[in-house]
């Protein structure tokens, strides 16, 4: 779990409930390294979620497993700079289908940028960059379902 | 029938609930928290989920995480297992919201069950017996010596505004009660400023008996007769049993009939249990638990009917595949709930299990999705896996019951396995006599030493 | 009762025979040659005893050994298990000399029904319907014409000292009659140096039916219905079924109530399985063994009945636990035979099992003395285990051996398990459609490809 | 099984058949450092056998055993010029109950001493010693239960 501390999703959760609350758009917090920008919109509601910057174990991909072997898989590899996904959801490349897409492989970002979205239950979620740096990978791709934890696309 | 079913759960029931959905030929999608990547059921789904971290709150219990891992799979119905979102009212309201199918009672049902008020005026409106009390305050004098004798001794005077024990006192005799009840009062009134106390019966010994019942949600309802699970620590059940030692067939009969008539009355839909305390061959509401239960495996080796199918089944629509003149009892099952703890401190005992092997043979099942390797996440209960054992006679079943756990090996973490060893091999526990009192009173006069 | 029962046996089948014995609460002696120290019947029996070296002439078959080792544990009764000395007559009479209990038939019925010639005279003697035939030799002509009518075209013939399907011709109609004897006469006269020829009934596409019975050795015999065994290779049981999906109820009562009939007359004690190749509606019968087999826990999964339990109390002389009356086949039971090999050469595959872990659940047994770390030895037969799967009905057992297939793990061998996992998603053998020709036609066909 | 194969059961089975059928009182092979010797008398009758010169590996003793951990045994360790017992049954360390016993720690024997008796099924079978020597220790009591290949005694 201290791998999760520097993003408390409970605090997000509550920025979430306070931006509606209070009927604002927007709440934007900053601590440290942390940053947390809470945006609300009317119809799609969209809440924007600063990726945690330190990497979390990938956990495995959406495919059919047998159990072949029942000994514990080795945690997958992690490249420094990637961005795992928040939430559960599908991924979304560009604002809408016509436009073009936020980021791609060898765009510079700075922090905060937008990323992608991943929609869940009807609501786009931004995904922001939680670092500066050039985008030198990415893993999904438009429309495709992704778990937590997912490697999105790594900042190098 | 549904196509593909999202497991909202872990550990042994996840996996009891993977194994009932493969064999009606249902694709499964596991969801789990990054503890527990390297799960059993995770392992053995057409398609798995990560919903969240460890802690069950951003995971387990988060709904839109499992609402978007259905959409993102195209899973058509839910099952929640026990725990977790399985008694969870909204949750089933949102499910229906995205026309996704719960695999559970009707949320209404969910709703007033989990109520304990509202419980148990359904309980005795729908004829179920209830633990008998004064309607409303007394005072000493001859209305509650009335009341009392009504109630039948021994009974409770207890504070309205009361918990805690204080404000509590029984009497034992008409004698006793005038003066029980001044105590009583003088008490509440010192403790909460409010001396209002009440009469209930009072229950010195009582045991746990539950009745099984599974409904269609369009008015047919049947039981499956009863469990006992007197043999309980700080309220948690640790070895279930069924028939109970303590009913004949007639007993069964009659309170399986009430139960079923209920659940038919209410129109109850998919499996549910209706739990009573029973002393001197009567039996006292205490909850109904609108979900599967751990130790529904008792009543499935004893009946032959596999209850999270019929949960499918009803929750497709589709009526019950069985009526009440199919069910018949045969032989006896025992189940022990094996945890990760100290036998004797009963202390969490996570970590890397080293060595697994469970017992097998003739009339042995172990619902379990621990293996070896598996490495126990400290997040979760502690619970390994069930042993259930199943005999042609209670005697058969405890003899069977005996060399399973003797078979049963696990290295790495403390296991409760020699409590169970213990247990089996007690005179009490041998001989059925035992209430909800009996295995803390064992432990802790040192009785059964492992 | 027995105080102390030696087992004379290995692997899976002393285990399941230990077990059995513990939960009477009898003392259990296992025996066993240096290979087998580390075995899971030697670590879980009560004492063991070496009993010489891997070869199992020399061990396992070593009459002397066996009964000294009775001598130094002070056991009263062997159970012999399969194979090795459960079969053997003289072993019975051993033991009857050294007052130790033999837990298997009188000797005399050993010998009679291991005699081929003695068994078929026995079995048409109890009424126990035998494949027909010619009395003695036939020569072309209108007797051989009568002869054939009466046994019913297609009609076999053989030479009378003939053998490996040299002098055998096949006549279907009563026209080829003349000319196959003639032919089979020439063949024979060239092979054997004599022409005698005889009629037996040809059976095309039969299949293996055995029914199970008990006897008390003193008049009371019953049957607890049959299994199907037609999945064979090389004349080895692969998969075993119950009830057959070729009979009905009243052919099962029918055959079971004449193969109970014939152990009464018999005075049969104990356990016993009488095959029959089965056509057209009709039995004939092959052998009896004298035994317990591999594959009777497809019967208890039906029945509810321990056999092996059974075995025993009859062996110390007292009556059946069940009457005919009391057995009931309930839902459907298959058995797969797990054999360490590879599943398209067949070829042995012993070695260490890096990994094991069975499944479990409802209504899935294992019945193995396999566990992680095990080494199998190269001196006994590959079976690693038996995984035994019960359902309310044929297709639920499918479903759920289905699943259980899918979740069973055997590291560091190879198994047999992958042809299992085709063999269940066969449409004929999903259709129960097979003979005892089907699996050597499938697999040569490459239709079960793993 | 190769640690077996200075000495074939088979071999010395045939030798007492040989010695029935021939109505001889006793026979004697020897060929390289495998010696047989096989004598038959009348009530009780008595097979010698030569103990395996190679000490053969060590089988559990005869005491209830829990599967505990079900990992595989080590081999247990054997000293060299141990003698194992090459059959079932009942150690006798003298030739009848008043007698002094065969052998005692300290004793020097040659090879074909005889050591001790086992009975089996009424049968007192003589074993002799494989080599010579002195024997530093006797691991079983008079009247004990022995099974194959377990350590009788060590000549050193």
């Amino acid at each position: 779990m201290s791998k999760h501390d520097s993003i408390d999703p409970e605090l997000v959760r509550e920025l979430a409930h306070l931006v509606t609350e209070t009927g604002l758009s927007e709440i934007e917090v900053e601590k440290g390294d942390l940053r947390i920008r809470v945006v609300r919109r009317i119809e799609p509601v969209t809440m924007q979620v600063a990726a945690p910057a330190a990497p979390v174990a990938l956990a495995a991909p959406v495919v059919p497993s047998m159990p072949g072997s029942l000994a514990p898989a080795e945690p997958s590899r992690t490249e420094p700079g990637t961005v795992p996904s928040p939430m559960v959801g599908t991924a979304y490349m560009r604002p809408s289908p016509e436009a073009k897409a936020f980021i791609d492989v060898g765009s510079k970002v700075e922090v905060g940028d937008k990323l992608l979205l991943i929609e869940a239950m009807k609501t786009f979620n931004e995904i922001v960059a939680p670092r500066a740096g050039t985008v030198t990978a990415i893993f999904v791709e438009d429309g495709q379902p992704v778990e937590f934890g997912e490697a999105l696309l790594v900042i190098a | 029938m549904f196509d593909k079913i999202l497991i909202a759960n872990r550990g042994e029931i996840a996996l009891r609930i993977l194994r009932a959905a493969k064999e009606l030929g249902i694709a499964t999608v596991a969801v789990h928290s990054t503890a527990d990547a390297d799960a059993m059921h995770v392992r053995l789904a057409d398609e798995s989920v990560c919903i969240g971290p460890p802690a069950a709150r951003d995971s387990y219990l988060n709904i839109p995480s499992i609402i978007a891992a259905c959409e993102i799979t195209g899973a058509d119905a839910v099952h929640p297992g026990y725990g977790f979102l399985s008694e969870n009212a909204r949750f089933a309201e949102v499910l229906a919201h995205h026309e996704i199918g719960f695999i559970g009672p009707k949320a209404e049902h969910i709703r007033v069950m989990g109520d304990k008020i509202e419980a148990k005026r359904t309980a005795i409106s729908l004829g179920i017996p209830c633990v008998p009390g004064s309607d409303g305050g007394v005072e000493p004098g001859d209305e509650a010596k009335r009341v009392a004798a009504e109630i039948g001794y021994p009974v409770l005077v207890k504070a309205a505004s009361g918990g805690g024990g204080r404000g509590m006192k029984v009497a034992r005799t008409e004698a006793d009660l005038d003066q029980a009840i001044g105590m009583a009062r003088s008490e509440a009134k010192a403790a909460f400023g409010d001396d209002a106390v009440y009469l209930e019966k009072y229950l010195e010994k009582p045991r746990h008996i539950e009745v099984q019942i599974l409904g269609d949600g369009r008015g047919d309802a049947i039981h499956l007769a009863e469990r006992d699970c007197s043999l309980q620590r700080r309220h948690q059940k640790v070895w279930e049993e069924g028939g109970s030692p303590a009913l004949n067939e007639a007993m069964r009969a009659e309170i399986g009939g009430i139960c079923a008539d209920a659940m038919k009355k209410l129109g109850y839909l998919g499996a549910g249990t209706i739990e009573f305390l029973y002393e001197d061959g009567r039996f006292y509401f205490i909850e109904m638990n609108t979900r599967i239960q751990v130790e529904h495996p008792v009543t499935e080796m004893i009946t032959g009917i596999d209850l999270v199918n019929e949960q499918i089944r009803v929750a497709a629509g589709a009526p019950l595949s069985v009526s009440q003149s199919d069910i018949k009892v045969e032989g006896h099952a025992i189940e022990c709930r094996i945890n990760a703890e100290d036998p004797e401190t009963f202390r969490p005992s996570p970590g890397q299990i080293t060595y697994y092997h469970p017992p097998g043979g003739l009339g042995v099942r172990v619902d379990s999705a621990a293996f070896q390797g598996y490495r126990i996440p400290p997040n979760y209960d502690s619970l390994i896996g069930k042993l259930i054992v199943h005999g042609r006679t209670r005697n058969e079943c405890l003899m069977r019951l005996r060399r399973a756990l003797d078979e049963f090996v696990i290295d790495g973490v403390d296991t409760t396995l020699p409590l169970f060893r213990a247990l089996v091999r007690n005179q009490d526990v041998q001989n059925g006599m035992y209430d909800i009192h009996w295995l803390e009173t064992a432990l802790a006069g040192g009785n059964l030493k492992t």
